[in-house]
């Protein structure tokens, strides 16, 4: 029954034009697919293909290509095996459609998505602040946001300058490269 | 005729038989009354009055006094100040049975005398009558005051009438006052009826829930009342007569068979009232839904009344060592054990239905249920200090019932709900409120300090010495559940989070903390030195011909355990001088901090969110007792009313279908029936 | 509304004196003797409230049982922050748990002591980097003792807390007073981090002036900044109001006036 | 109204004790309920100790716990109602304990007898109760719902052996008691006596420690401690000092219903030690109870072996 529905399922994706498919091994299917497609790809992945389960939608900030990537990993039980759903989104207005309706918990996985890369999916449930309920800041995941900036800024660091040291100093020794050089980019951020 | 008005409030104070310690209060009297007696109108009409007021038969005088409340009520009720004369006319009805003086002195027959078809109702008052009087009275005063301030102007703003709630009150008191001192059958049967009006009169006073319960407990009543009357008509067909003397006669003539019938019969009408177990269903409602002061008066002394009825037939003139006689056939007990067992399951049930209870009024109802089985279990073993246990537990339990309904009435007042869910941290608020529900509940638990542990010690060494181990065990498994049940009660109005609209309730009213602090003061007093109370209870043995207690002033002095509790409460209070030291002097200093400053796990507590734990209280206990609650009353009761209407049905049928050709032939077969 | 941006922070390193010398030896000899059994029973007998907030928790379950046995030198476990002497901070403290770590530490009764095991509560540990732990403990609360490692063995641990109790008994670990005198600074640091709306169910400057441990660094900016919204909770003083009683005094008084 | 001079008021006079001594034994007992329960709180966490391959903690820790506790600079009270409890947890049984009879001092134990002392004792978890109750923290209430229900649950098997005991002595008077027992040496013993009430004894004292098997009242992970969950400096101070007392009534009690009471205090100390240590073991090695299996085991095994031993003391 299995390898029955996996290939019913590869044929019919050769068919379809427009999506990339790649079968990396027996219970492992990539597609890519244009933004638009993709709930029309997982209605057919969860109606008729037995992928009842979304595991989880990731999320991929390509900085340089201006892009989101978003990832839905469907997994199905009849027949072991994991879809994983590949579309890009533009970055600038990081807007994009809730699947809600097919998966409920894509709910969870969207307000994750939208606390930490900022990305808002119309029509899903709650985009409340989810985990970082004390977090006014940028949403932290994207590449653009210097968390080491952020944290000279809001956080003191402690001057370990313990006795044993000044006495070693005393005598001419010490450390090469004191702590403070030692991290690349211990740089504040510049007061915009 | 010209005795100097001195002489005659002389009389007066010598009528008062105040003992000579108190000179100087009389002297005080005396020039009072004095420039009273000087004025015009004294001279005339006063005097004479007075002296024929004192030179009355003392019963006769309570009586009179009783009727004039009642009167005066009648006439007076919706007066304002129609509150503070029912506390004046209740404490003159108090000062005449003082001066009755039938506890230490010699019975005193009244000279009243109804004589109908040669068949005479005459009262007279002894030992035992004057002990439930003074209940009585002492009930009905503390109520009236309870009952005279702003609960009343609140009462009256409720739309309810003022006038039939002291009207109630006084017919009430005045009922009890006739049926204690009734000397013959008919007296009594006839007090038993107006008491039993007299109480549906004041729980139906607010309608609603209360009428529904006061209909129940009519039918409970009536049908009580049919017993009581069988058991007189019964009593009339052997001895003749009504009069208490002949009955006793009669019943010492009986056999065992004619005793079973009366104890069935003249027990089954008292159980009623008494509320022992299966007619106990009607008092919770009854009580707790009647009017707030109303269920202060039923609460503390109308349901002895059924006690009254069983000391004087079953525990008097039966007598014990009788009922120790009457064998139940196949099974070892006798009708002594039966009454005992019905006494122990009656302390267990309703204390442990109480513990379910959420409204506040209820939960203390079913105690009254539950505390009576206590005064009957004590006078069935019937050794001196058990019965004296009985006894003083009547008493004792009586201003305890009051204190704590009153205290559980101020916070009605307060806050408008009794629902143990709805309150919470009033401790802060209503402070002395808290202090009389804690000298009631440790009371009512029967822990030492307080009078309530001086009769339950009582009842408990009794049935340790007379050796009956079951009744013991279901005795102390009914303490236990009451203080499972008092402790909730205080838990969930006083302590605990103190809800946002409860921040502004104030203490409760002047006028309904004054009686509450007397009570609770005297609570106190019953149990720091239980010497006078025990001196009454002796008085009532001595004159039902029990053994005596043998009382001292401090409690109990008996070789096989005694109790002295001015040594108790002595050394308790000393204790806790200790545990102040210790906790005070050793300790640093503390700060007090607000109620959201809690240990939450880490939580941020807020004051809209209401964490109090007070619903399910005994989560755990339920778990395990939860399914022993069928309601298996509540099945048989409804069962028989189902019969009877049943029966009601089919008997409406033969007359109300015309059927004369059946109704002949059955008249044919009586009458042949009858002459042959 | 001052907004947390134009509070000067406080860059500049912490005043001097970080806390008062050990405690002024009292004069009379008998107080000294009390002083020195009292200090010898405060260092005998610690009852321990490990807030697990990171990995370091999982070293105190072998400090505590048969091996290294932490009860000989009379140190417990305890639940409530109420019967606790030591808060143990174990690991990364993230921004989240601050909040309740510090309210923990207020709801503790004085004499406390604050120990950070695990390097993360030193200086951040390995997540110096992240923007979602707090990276030094002693800016929010005064810390006694740090324990370095990332999870120090229970020899460490025990060590760090032999260390405590000899602090303890020669009567220099009093930092608990040091939040108390300087409650504004280290209010400061928690403003910085939670915003100005922060605020905790504890009142510690009432706490300061009842228990005469007010200092001269303990109110300032961001005192002044708590208390524009925050109004203390008072406890709920127990009062007997009898308002009936109330009307006529008050009527009584007005016939006074009146007169 | 002369019931006021009707009343024997000659009853005083009947107390004719030499007050210095009596005054002095109501001073001494208390302290040596104290310290006799310090050593019994030793030996708790001794036994705990070695039964978990521990050290143990040092000799004089719980003397240390508590000054150290009543040494607590800042503490938190939730109002008047608070410290009224442990004062009455405190002085509750520092009144109990003057009931109970020790080698060469007798106190109160002829003014009140078994049940008056039961009810004594009952009187610190009231206070108790009561001060958690204005703590007002859930946990605090549940612990005490739990704790009453414990209560409940020991008291039946505990009144069943008082009952036995009182009936076979013929009196409620403890020192009757101790003088029955001492009369014919060991044979005469509670416990030779009656060895089933014994063994339901020790069911009820179990309870009455309050230690594992039957500590649902304090479940640390679960409910914070319960009643404790409040308690800071010297309110958690007076509960370690009700705690010794709590130890030392119930061992005590114990001896002097079964033991044969105290011929002289070394006798007297070893048995109360003895007795108590076997609840002791008994409590670490087993984990908790659950409320409901609480009252459903105090309520089956140990109040039918006391039934049984009331029928054979009976007759």
């Amino acid at each position: 029954m299995t390898n029955e529905l996996t290939t019913w399922l590869d044929t019919l994706l050769a068919e379809l034009d427009g999506i990339e498919v790649r079968r990396t091994s027996r219970r492992r299917l990539r597609v890519e697919v244009a933004s638009d497609a993709l709930p029309a790809l997982l209605e057919l992945l969860r109606g008729r293909a037995s992928f009842v389960h979304l595991s989880a939608i990731s999320c991929v900030d390509w900085i340089d290509a201006g892009q989101f990537e978003l990832v839905y990993h469907c997994w199905s039980y009849e027949i072991q095996s994991l879809v994983s759903v590949h579309t890009r989104i533009p970055r600038e207005p990081g807007v994009y459609i809730s699947v809600y309706d097919i998966y409920t918990p894509a709910a969870f996985f969207e307000r994750d998505i939208h606390e930490m890369f900022g990305v808002w999916f119309e029509g899903s449930p709650d985009l409340s602040r989810f985990i970082l309920t004390e977090w006014d800041g940028p949403p932290p995941m994207r590449k653009d946001f210097d968390s080491e900036a952020w944290v000279n800024q809001h956080f003191g660091w402690q001057d370990y300058h313990p006795d044993w040291l000044k006495d070693l100093e005393a005598r001419g020794g010490g450390i090469a490269v004191p702590p403070n050089e030692q991290r690349f980019s211990r740089r504040t951020v510049d007061e915009t | 005729m010209a005795t100097s008005p001195t002489t005659v409030v002389d009389q007066l104070l010598a009528g008062l038989h105040l003992p000579d310690g108190f000179d100087a209060v009389a002297g005080v009297i005396r020039e009072s009354l004095a420039h009273v007696t000087n004025s015009a109108i004294w001279t005339r009409y006063g005097q004479q009055s007075l002296e024929w007021l004192i030179g009355m038969n003392p019963v006769d005088r309570l009586f009179m006094l009783s009727a004039l409340t009642l009167l005066l009520m009648l006439l007076l009720g919706r007066l304002r100040s129609a509150g503070v004369l029912a506390v004046l006319l209740y404490g003159a009805q108090f000062a005449a049975l003082l001066s009755t003086d039938t506890l230490f002195g010699a019975p005193v027959a009244a000279e009243v005398r109804i004589t109908v078809a040669d068949q005479s109702l005459h009262w007279s008052y002894d030992a035992l009558s004057w002990f439930f009087a003074m209940i009585t009275i002492g009930a009905a005063f503390v109520t009236a005051w309870y009952a005279a301030g702003s609960w009343m102007r609140r009462y009256r703003e409720a739309g309810q009438s003022a006038r039939a709630f002291h009207v109630a009150l006084a017919l009430n008191c005045f009922g009890m006052l006739l049926l204690v001192g009734s000397a013959d059958l008919l007296s009594l049967f006839l007090g038993w009826e107006l008491v039993s009006w007299a109480s549906f009169l004041l729980m139906a006073l607010v309608g609603g829930p209360g009428a529904q319960a006061a209909l129940k407990y009519l039918a409970y009543a009536i049908s009580g009342a049919m017993l009581l009357l069988g058991g007189i008509a019964l009593i009339y067909s052997i001895g003749g007569s009504f009069e208490y003397g002949a009955v006793v006669a009669a019943i010492r003539g009986m056999t065992d068979v004619q005793v079973w019938t009366l104890l069935l019969l003249l027990g089954g009408g008292f159980a009623v009232k008494l509320g022992l177990l299966p007619f106990h269903l009607w008092q919770a409602a009854a009580y707790a839904e009647a009017p707030g002061a109303g269920s202060v008066f039923l609460g503390a002394i109308s349901a002895r009344m059924g006690l009254f009825g069983i000391i004087v037939f079953i525990v008097g003139m039966i007598g014990v060592s009788r009922l120790m006689t009457l064998e139940i056939p196949y099974t070892f007990m006798s009708s002594r054990e039966l009454i005992a067992w019905i006494a122990a399951l009656t302390i267990i049930v309703p204390t442990y239905t109480a513990l379910q209870q959420h409204d506040a009024r209820y939960l203390l109802a079913w105690h009254g249920i539950g505390q009576g089985g206590y005064m009957l279990l004590g006078l069935m073993v019937g050794d001196a200090v058990g019965s004296a246990g009985g006894l003083l537990h009547c008493f004792n339990y009586a201003i305890t019932q009051a204190a704590l309904l009153m205290a559980v009435f101020a916070v009605v007042h307060r806050t408008g709900t009794a629902d143990l869910n709805q309150l919470g941290g009033l401790v802060t608020r209503m402070p002395l409120t808290f202090l009389v529900l804690l000298f009631g509940i440790i009371s009512l638990a029967g822990l030492p300090p307080m009078a309530g542990f001086v009769s339950k010690w009582m009842v408990y060494r009794s049935l340790i010495t007379e050796g009956m181990p079951l009744l013991f065990v279901a005795a102390v498994v009914g303490t236990l559940g009451t203080i499972l049940s008092v402790y909730k009660l205080i838990h969930n109005i006083f302590l605990g989070q103190l809800r946002v609209e409860h921040q502004g309730v104030a203490e409760a009213p002047l006028s309904m903390l004054i009686p509450m602090l007397g009570l609770s003061a005297l609570i106190f007093l019953a149990g720091f030195i239980p010497g006078p109370a025990l001196s009454w209870v002796a008085q009532v043995q001595g004159q039902l011909g029990l053994p005596v207690v043998p009382w001292v002033l401090g409690g109990i002095v008996d070789p096989r355990g005694g109790l002295d509790m001015i040594w108790l409460v002595g050394i308790l209070m000393a204790g806790f001088g200790v545990g102040a030291l210790v906790f005070y002097g050793f300790g640093g200093r503390s700060r007090r901090v607000h109620q959201l400053d809690n240990y939450a796990g880490g939580h941020f507590l807020t004051a809209d969110v209401h964490y109090q734990y007070s619903d399910n209280f005994y989560a755990g206990l339920m778990h395990l007792i939860g399914p022993w609650y069928r309601g298996a009353f509540r099945w048989l009761e409804r069962s028989l009313a189902a019969t009877l209407d049943l029966v009601s049905f089919g008997a409406e049928g033969l007359y109300r279908v015309a059927q004369p050709t059946l109704l002949m032939l059955a008249a044919a077969v009586a009458m042949l029936a009858w002459v042959f | 509304m001052t907004h947390i941006d134009q509070v000067p922070t406080p860059g500049a390193p912490l005043p001097v004196e970080i806390g008062v010398k050990a405690g002024a030896a009292r004069t009379n000899p008998f107080a000294r003797v009390f002083d020195e059994l009292v200090r010898f029973a405060q260092s005998r007998s610690l009852f321990m409230l490990h807030y697990c907030t990171g990995c370091g928790a999982v070293e105190l379950p072998p400090a505590m049982t048969s091996r290294f046995d932490m009860e000989r030198l009379g140190i417990q476990p305890m639940v409530s922050p109420r019967q606790a002497d030591i808060l143990l901070i174990t690991g990364y403290v993230s921004v989240k748990t601050l909040k309740r770590v510090i309210l923990t530490y207020e709801q503790m009764n004085s004499p406390k002591y604050v120990i950070g095991i695990c390097s993360c509560t030193v200086n951040g540990g390995m997540y110096w980097q992240s923007y979602a732990t707090a990276k030094k403990l002693n800016d929010y609360m005064p810390v006694d003792i740090y324990i370095a490692g990332c999870m120090p063995r229970p020899e460490a641990v025990i060590e760090g807390l032999r260390g405590l109790i000899e602090n303890i008994r020669t009567g220099r670990a009093d930092a608990w007073k040091d939040y108390y005198r300087r409650y504004d600074y280290y209010l400061g640091n928690q403003q910085r981090l939670f915003g100005a709306d922060w605020q905790t169910s504890t009142d510690v400057i009432a706490e300061a002036r009842h228990y005469d441990l007010f200092g001269p660094a303990t109110l300032g900016a961001h005192t002044a900044l708590l208390e524009q919204h925050q109004r203390p909770l008072e406890a709920l003083e127990m009062r007997i109001e009898i308002p009936e009683l109330m009307r006529r005094r008050s009527r009584s008084d007005q016939d006074g006036t009146a007169q | 109204m002369d019931w006021l001079s009707a009343m024997r008021l000659d009853a005083l006079a009947a107390v004719d004790f030499h007050w210095l001594g009596l005054v002095l034994e109501l001073m001494l007992m208390p302290l040596i309920a104290f310290v006799a329960g310090l050593g019994l709180v030793l030996m708790l966490r001794k036994i705990a100790a070695r039964l978990q391959r521990r050290v143990g903690p040092p000799l004089l820790q719980p003397l240390w716990d508590i000054i150290k506790l009543h040494a607590k600079e800042t503490q938190t009270s939730h109002g008047l109602i608070h410290e009224i409890g442990i004062v009455m947890a405190i002085g509750g049984y520092v009144a109990a304990v003057t009931l109970l009879p020790v080698p060469g001092m007798n106190g109160l134990a002829q003014q009140g007898g078994l049940i008056a002392l039961l009810y004594m004792t009952m009187i610190p978890s009231l206070g108790l109760a009561l001060g958690v109750g204005q703590c007002a923290n859930p946990n605090g209430s549940i612990g005490i719902s739990r704790a009453l229900t414990a209560m409940l649950a020991y008291d039946v098997p505990m009144v069943i052996v008082i009952f036995g005991v009182a009936f076979h002595f013929g009196s409620l008077n403890l020192v009757h008691m101790i003088a029955a027992q001492q009369a014919g040496g060991v044979a005469t013993w509670g416990m030779v006596q009656m060895p089933l009430l014994a063994l339901a004894g020790l069911f009820a004292l179990q309870g009455m420690l309050g230690k594992q098997p039957f500590e649902i009242y304090v479940a640390p992970a679960e409910i914070a401690t319960g009643p404790m969950v409040e308690m800071g400096g010297k309110f958690l101070g007076g509960l370690f000092v009700m705690q010794c007392f709590q130890l030392y009534t119930g061992g005590a009690l114990y001896v002097t219903l079964f033991l044969g009471g105290g011929e002289h205090w070394l006798t007297f100390l070893f048995k109360v030690f003895v007795v108590t240590a076997i609840p002791m073991t008994i409590a670490m090695v087993f984990p908790r109870y659950r409320t409901e299996d609480m009252v459903r085991l105090f309520w089956k095994w140990p109040t039918m072996i006391g039934l049984l031993g009331i029928a054979f003391v009976m007759n």
